[in-house]
């Protein structure tokens, strides 16, 4: 085994870890560790765009996206957070375009902008023009724009090293990170990195879902690895569920494609969002979309043999504007379902997107420990973090905007740290518990099939988690995670070599899918309100006087709740600034 | 930054030196331009010498030497022997590049084509420009119509 | 460095396939080029030595030979314009394939008025 | 003030549907195929093999959802890497039936089944274990060409002013996701691996022709080299690879032109 030493290390190469590189990497020794390569990161699946209030089409400001972020999350936003982001967006954006980012022009040459589900001029009055874009690749040129820049600078990236343990040491009596744990890929060794500060930048965890826009590899592997050392997760029941997923298969369809001027159509061709939200229709927010569209599904308006999906109809649109706008998405259509979108509604449906919860951070990035407390050193950004700038329903285009601010916000935090401390003192043998993982994991002799019981973990979690939720199918979802865990035990890898062995990779990342299913539906459970992305049947009303907070999930082994042993749920209040909680109507 | 230089995850590759010159450039601007070139003269001595009048059967010691009498072709054939050479030599050259692994078989493959190239274009040269159309003693149905006149 | 990996063809378009042939063809007529000036050299040494060598162009075999080589020479011609006109004409690259059938097509031609001529000087005496 | 894009009319609120797409259609047809892999496993193997396995597939399936199947159903040891699954991350370039693509973006029903599909690690980097191999020599040459925006003089305060035609003219090289595809299928690449590749030229195009950009000149200076791109034979394998669509050949060739007019 190797031991490295350096003063931060990032676990990820997304958008965020790699905005953090770039800050972090000019103050002190940086190594970046990723289980893939930097630009095969699921940033680069990011389509629609970026907001920020630059104010370059119409008239727009800051304080007026922060409103629209606090609505939009349905008033659990730490509204501070929200105010940061929305105000530090113009310079994020600024900043990529100085890096190089090729952003669609206006024709007087500024950065182009357009409208985005939720965003509006004047605290609702209309939609407006915010989200800064390249084409449907916006995400792609984010990720090209900062590998690019860690190029230029030299960061140092540990390509294809999985990182499964994070140490923690207790110094006076409050525990700090001393480093990680990964394994590379490639020869199938452990290496220790020793680290003044640990940034987690591992995205999301999409994968718990069967429908889902996210990568294969987006496993939750960084909220899985800290809630293993009792540091909580913040808000998992929120999850979202993007309207446009291509029907069947979960890629794809960004909002842009309504912001551009898509609009969806049940089985009778009705424009449905009329009757759902008839100010601003097809743009509202996406829980409200989503669960439109899954009414609408509901009630027997749905199209095709199975009557599941409903329609993404674009042909009243220029075929020269598709083109211009929209290319990817479109060559997605004709590729995967094989319809022509300039003659033909494409079949769509909601499709798990993003998950709002996370690592509880403030907005330093600095992970708390509890409600009070932060981790000395640990920090993490972007979709693993909670900061909690999106609530219970992020708003399109937010999340690129957050992996830039508090990418660049835990990057510079935790290189200050690092030059302030000494390294922290790594135990005896910290590869221990990972080693005994895998092999455990390597030598089992079970009779499961990893993706035999992910298989069955997703299809619950798509029936019984999804846009609907009751108190019942959650108990459902509980009872097949139950069962799977003890599957779980009985698994067997059947790749036994060292190199380039993901079948054993698969086998580690299912344990913390099971183990984020878990949180989520606990979370769920515990939340007897509908608010954002969270829509419970049996309380459809959001409950501003019992859930007017986070939910915090702790690993205790002694705890037991909502029935769940091994979790404790804990709540913690959400900083309210400005905007007192409305009624969220569009 | 004093912390130990620890080495990447994989070593690097070694890539050739860089040749920061013009000669690739160079080389690839002759390709072109000898080709536009080569294409009239190749097709107008093929068109000479095998369509005209009855083919190969009409070339023998007097057709050459009739028509290196003519100063017009002397020119023509001399230039497409250089401009063939260096463009075949240049040719080759870039294949030996692409499939000799070995340095040491590639700077062998490479001297064995100039020289073989050099010794060409020095004959040939020489050929066409000390070649004599009525040489002495030979027999005089061999020689060209020309030489009748001595 | 890496080596060429092995497994089965590459199943590359016209364009791989063309070039292949270019190689092919230049090689060839370079050894060509090489035995052609040697024997035209002959015409220094004496009459006879070259009328001797240059009568066995007129063997019937050498004279399908010659065959073979003007298709290869007419073949990289035509196909060396084609590279140059994709390196020089920005229209070129969108049109590639276009450009090689019209390669193809004048090779026809071109051989078309050739062989005839050819086949009757060797075969015809 | 406004861009470009002029804001469509009202869409009607109802319209009638075509019979096709509201109405019920068939069943999902399944059918039966046959991917022959070359599977390499470095402990065992010195050379690669060739295994066959049946699978039962559906109708929208991708070479992937294939190789999924296999590796989840079958065989566990069977290694590729992946992530997006739509095209969009450059992890799964390989080559199907001998020719390079994203296993992800080539759907069996465009594939003729009647034979086996044969299915490749790409060629001309070192493979490291059935389908995966080692990226690390094309990255160095795409870092080697400089692919960041270099400006000089103080940073403006807004963004930089770029027309909309200034930028659409390198909007085709911005599209590429370094998947490989290109640089592994092209001829000269495999002979000795020296060559820059097409990919690394098309992301040194990308900022050539950014109108912001001031390091074009020493962009030019590398690719005019012996490994550059003069080693190019313009036999377009790359541009039928690239499963972005980049006209990987005409972005060469137009690096090719800068040289030259900056020499001449
Ligand atoms: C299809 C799609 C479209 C989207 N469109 C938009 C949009 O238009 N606008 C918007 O604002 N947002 C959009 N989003 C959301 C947004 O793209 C993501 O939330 C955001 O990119 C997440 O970035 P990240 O840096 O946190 O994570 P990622 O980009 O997912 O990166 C995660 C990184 O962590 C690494 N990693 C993970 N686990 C480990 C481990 N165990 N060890 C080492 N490394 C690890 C991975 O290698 C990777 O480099 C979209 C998302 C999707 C899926
Ligand atoms: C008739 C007119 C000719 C034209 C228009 C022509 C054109 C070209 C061109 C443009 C190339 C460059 C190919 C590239 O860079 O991809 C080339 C290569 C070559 N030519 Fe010619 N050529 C002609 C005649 C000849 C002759 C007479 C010879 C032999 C002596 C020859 C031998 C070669 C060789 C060996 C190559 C290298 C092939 C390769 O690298 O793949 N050519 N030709
Ligand atoms: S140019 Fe195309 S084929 Fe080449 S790496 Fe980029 S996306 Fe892949
Ligand atoms: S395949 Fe190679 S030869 Fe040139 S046109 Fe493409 S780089
Ligand atoms: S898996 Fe991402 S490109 Fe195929």
């Amino acid at each position: 085994m190797q031991v490295h030493h350096y003063d931060v290390v990032i676990v990820g190469a997304g958008g965020a870890g790699m905005r953090a590189a770039l800050e972090s990497g000019d103050r002190a020794r940086t190594a970046v560790l990723t289980k893939l390569y930097p630009t095969r990161s699921h940033t680069g699946a990011a389509q629609g765009g970026m907001c920020a209030a630059l104010a370059n089409v119409e008239e727009d400001n800051w304080e007026w996206h922060t409103f629209d972020t606090v609505k939009g999350g349905d008033y659990v936003v730490d509204q501070d957070a929200a105010e940061i982001m929305a105000k530090e967006a113009i310079d994020a954006v600024l900043d990529l375009e100085k890096m190089g980012l090729p952003f669609n022009r206006t024709p007087e040459g500024k950065i182009d902008q357009r409208r985005f589900g939720g965003h509006t001029r004047d605290h609702g009055k209309s939609a407006v023009r915010r989200s800064c874009y390249a084409a449907d690749r916006t995400g792609h040129m984010i990720l090209q724009t900062l590998y690019q820049q860690c190029v230029k600078r030299e960061v140092e990236f540990y390509n294809e090293f999985y990182v499964l343990d994070l140490i923690m040491t207790e110094v006076d009596g409050h525990k700090r990170p001393a480093g990680v744990v990964a394994y590379e890929l490639a020869t199938g060794e452990l290496h220790t990195f020793q680290a003044k500060s640990v940034i987690f930048a591992t995205g999301g965890a999409g994968k718990v879902f069967k429908t889902t826009s996210n990568a294969h590899t987006l496993t939750g592997d960084g909220m899985g690895v800290v809630f293993r050392h009792g540091i909580p997760l913040e808000d998992m029941e929120f999850v979202q569920f993007h309207p446009t997923g291509l029907a069947g298969l979960g890629i794809l369809l960004s909002e842009a494609a309504r912001g551009e001027g898509g609009i969806l159509r049940n089985s009778e061709g009705e424009r449905f969002m009329e009757r759902y939200a008839p100010t601003i229709k097809d743009l509202a927010p996406r829980d409200i979309v989503a669960r439109s569209m899954a009414n609408e599904v509901r009630e027997g308006r749905g199209c095709g043999p199975n009557k599941d999906y409903v329609l993404l109809d674009l042909t009243h649109l220029e075929p020269a504007h598709i083109d211009a706008k929209l290319p990817d998405i479109t060559e997605f259509a004709r590729t995967y379902l094989g319809v022509e979108p300039y003659t033909e509604p494409v079949p769509v449906f909601p499709t798990c997107h993003y998950v709002m919860g996370g690592v509880p951070t403030n907005i330093s990035a600095e992970v708390l420990a509890d409600n009070d407390h932060k981790v000395p050193g640990l920090y993490a950004a972007g979709e693993v973090a909670c900061v909690s700038v999106h609530g219970a329903n992020r708003l399109g285009t937010n999340s690129l905007l957050d992996i830039n601010v508090f990418g660049k916000r835990a990057g510079i935090a935790a290189a200050e740290y690092a030059n302030s401390v000494d390294f922290v003192e790594l135990p005896e043998s910290p590869e221990t518990f990972t080693s005994e993982l895998l092999e455990g994991l390597l030598s089992g002799q079970g009779t499961e099939r990893v993706a035999a019981i992910r298989k069955d973990l997703q299809e619950t979690m798509d029936t019984n988690m999804q846009v609907f939720r009751t108190k019942e199918s959650m108990q459902r979802a509980l009872d097949d995670i139950e069962a799977l865990r003890e599957r779980y035990k009985n698994i067997v890898v059947q790749d036994k070599g060292k190199r380039f062995n993901l079948d054993l990779l698969e086998a580690v990342e299912l344990n913390f899918l099971l183990q984020i299913a878990e949180v989520m539906t606990a979370g769920a459970m515990h939340r007897k309100e509908s608010r954002g992305g969270h829509f419970r049947e049996d309380f459809e009303k959001r409950d501003d006087e019992n859930y007017m907070h986070h939910t915090m999930a702790y690993r205790d082994p002694d705890a037991t709740s909502e029935g769940i042993p091994g979790i404790r749920l804990e709540t913690k209040p959400v900083v309210v600034t400005r905007y007192q909680p409305m009624e969220r109507k569009y | 930054m004093s912390a130990p230089v620890i080495a990447t995850p994989r070593s690097g590759y070694d890539r050739h030196k860089s040749t920061r010159n013009k000669f690739e450039m160079l080389a690839w601007v002759f390709m072109r331009l000898s080709g536009v070139v080569l294409v009239v003269l190749i097709f107008g001595h093929l068109y000479v010498n095998l369509m005209v009048g009855k083919g190969v059967h009409a070339i023998d010691f007097g057709f050459v030497a009739g028509k290196w009498a003519n100063p017009f072709w002397q020119i023509w054939d001399l230039l497409m022997l250089w401009l063939a050479m260096l463009h075949g030599t240049n040719g080759i050259r870039t294949i030996i590049n692409d499939y000799a692994e070995r340095d040491t078989a590639r700077l062998w493959l490479k001297g064995f084509l100039y020289l073989a190239a050099m010794i060409i274009v020095v004959l040939g040269t020489l050929v066409i420009f000390t070649f004599s159309p009525c040489p002495h003693g030979a027999a005089a149905d061999l020689l060209p119509s020309i030489c009748q006149a001595h | 460095m890496p080596k060429a990996s092995t497994g089965t063809l590459y199943r590359g378009h016209e364009g791989m396939w063309s070039w292949v042939a270019h190689r092919v063809t230049g090689v060839g007529i370079f050894f060509f080029l090489l035995v052609h000036v040697l024997d035209t050299s002959l015409v220094r040494v004496s009459p006879e030595a070259y009328n001797a060598v240059i009568g066995t162009y007129k063997t019937p075999i050498m004279g399908l030979g010659e065959c073979a080589l003007v298709a290869a020479i007419v073949f990289h011609a035509f196909n060396g314009l084609r590279i140059i006109a994709v390196d020089f004409w920005k229209g070129a690259t969108k049109h590639q394939r276009l450009l090689l059938w019209i390669v193809l097509a004048l090779w026809v031609v071109t051989m078309a008025g050739f062989l005839p001529r050819q086949l009757m000087n060797v075969f015809g005496g | 003030m406004s861009s470009d894009s002029p804001q469509p009319a009202e869409p009607a609120s109802k319209i009638d549907l075509p019979a096709s797409v509201g109405g019920s259609g068939g069943e999902i047809p399944t059918f039966d195929v046959t991917l022959r892999i070359a599977r390499f496993i470095p402990e065992t193997d010195s050379e690669p093999h060739y295994e066959d396995y049946q699978v039962t597939m559906q109708g929208t399936d991708r070479v992937l959802d294939a190789l999924h199947k296999i590796k989840w159903e079958i065989d566990g040891s069977l290694s590729f890497r992946r992530s997006c699954a739509h095209g969009v991350c450059g992890s799964d370039a390989m080559r199907i039936n001998g020719r390079n693509r994203l296993a992800c973006k080539t759907l069996l029903k465009d594939i003729d089944l009647n034979k086996p599909i044969t299915v490749e690690a790409i060629k001309g980097l070192p493979l490291e274990k059935d389908l995966i191999v080692d990226m690390e020599p094309f990255f160095q040459s795409y870092r080697e060409i400089m692919p960041f925006l270099v400006t000089s003089g103080h940073e403006p305060t807004r963004e930089r002013i770029q027309s909309a035609e200034e930028r659409q003219r390198f909007d085709d090289t911005t599209k590429c996701i370094l998947c490989a595809a290109c640089t592994s299928s092209c001829p000269v690449f495999w002979t000795d691996g020296q060559y820059f590749g097409p990919a690394a030229i098309v992301n040194a195009h990308r900022f050539i022709f950014d109108s912001r950009d001031e390091a074009s000149d020493m962009r030019l200076e590398i690719l005019n080299d012996k490994e550059g791109v003069w080693r190019c034979r313009t036999t377009f394998n790359c541009t039928e690879a690239c499963p972005r669509g980049i006209q990987v050949t005409k972005a060469i060739s137009e690096v090719k032109q800068a040289i030259l007019s900056r020499s001449f």
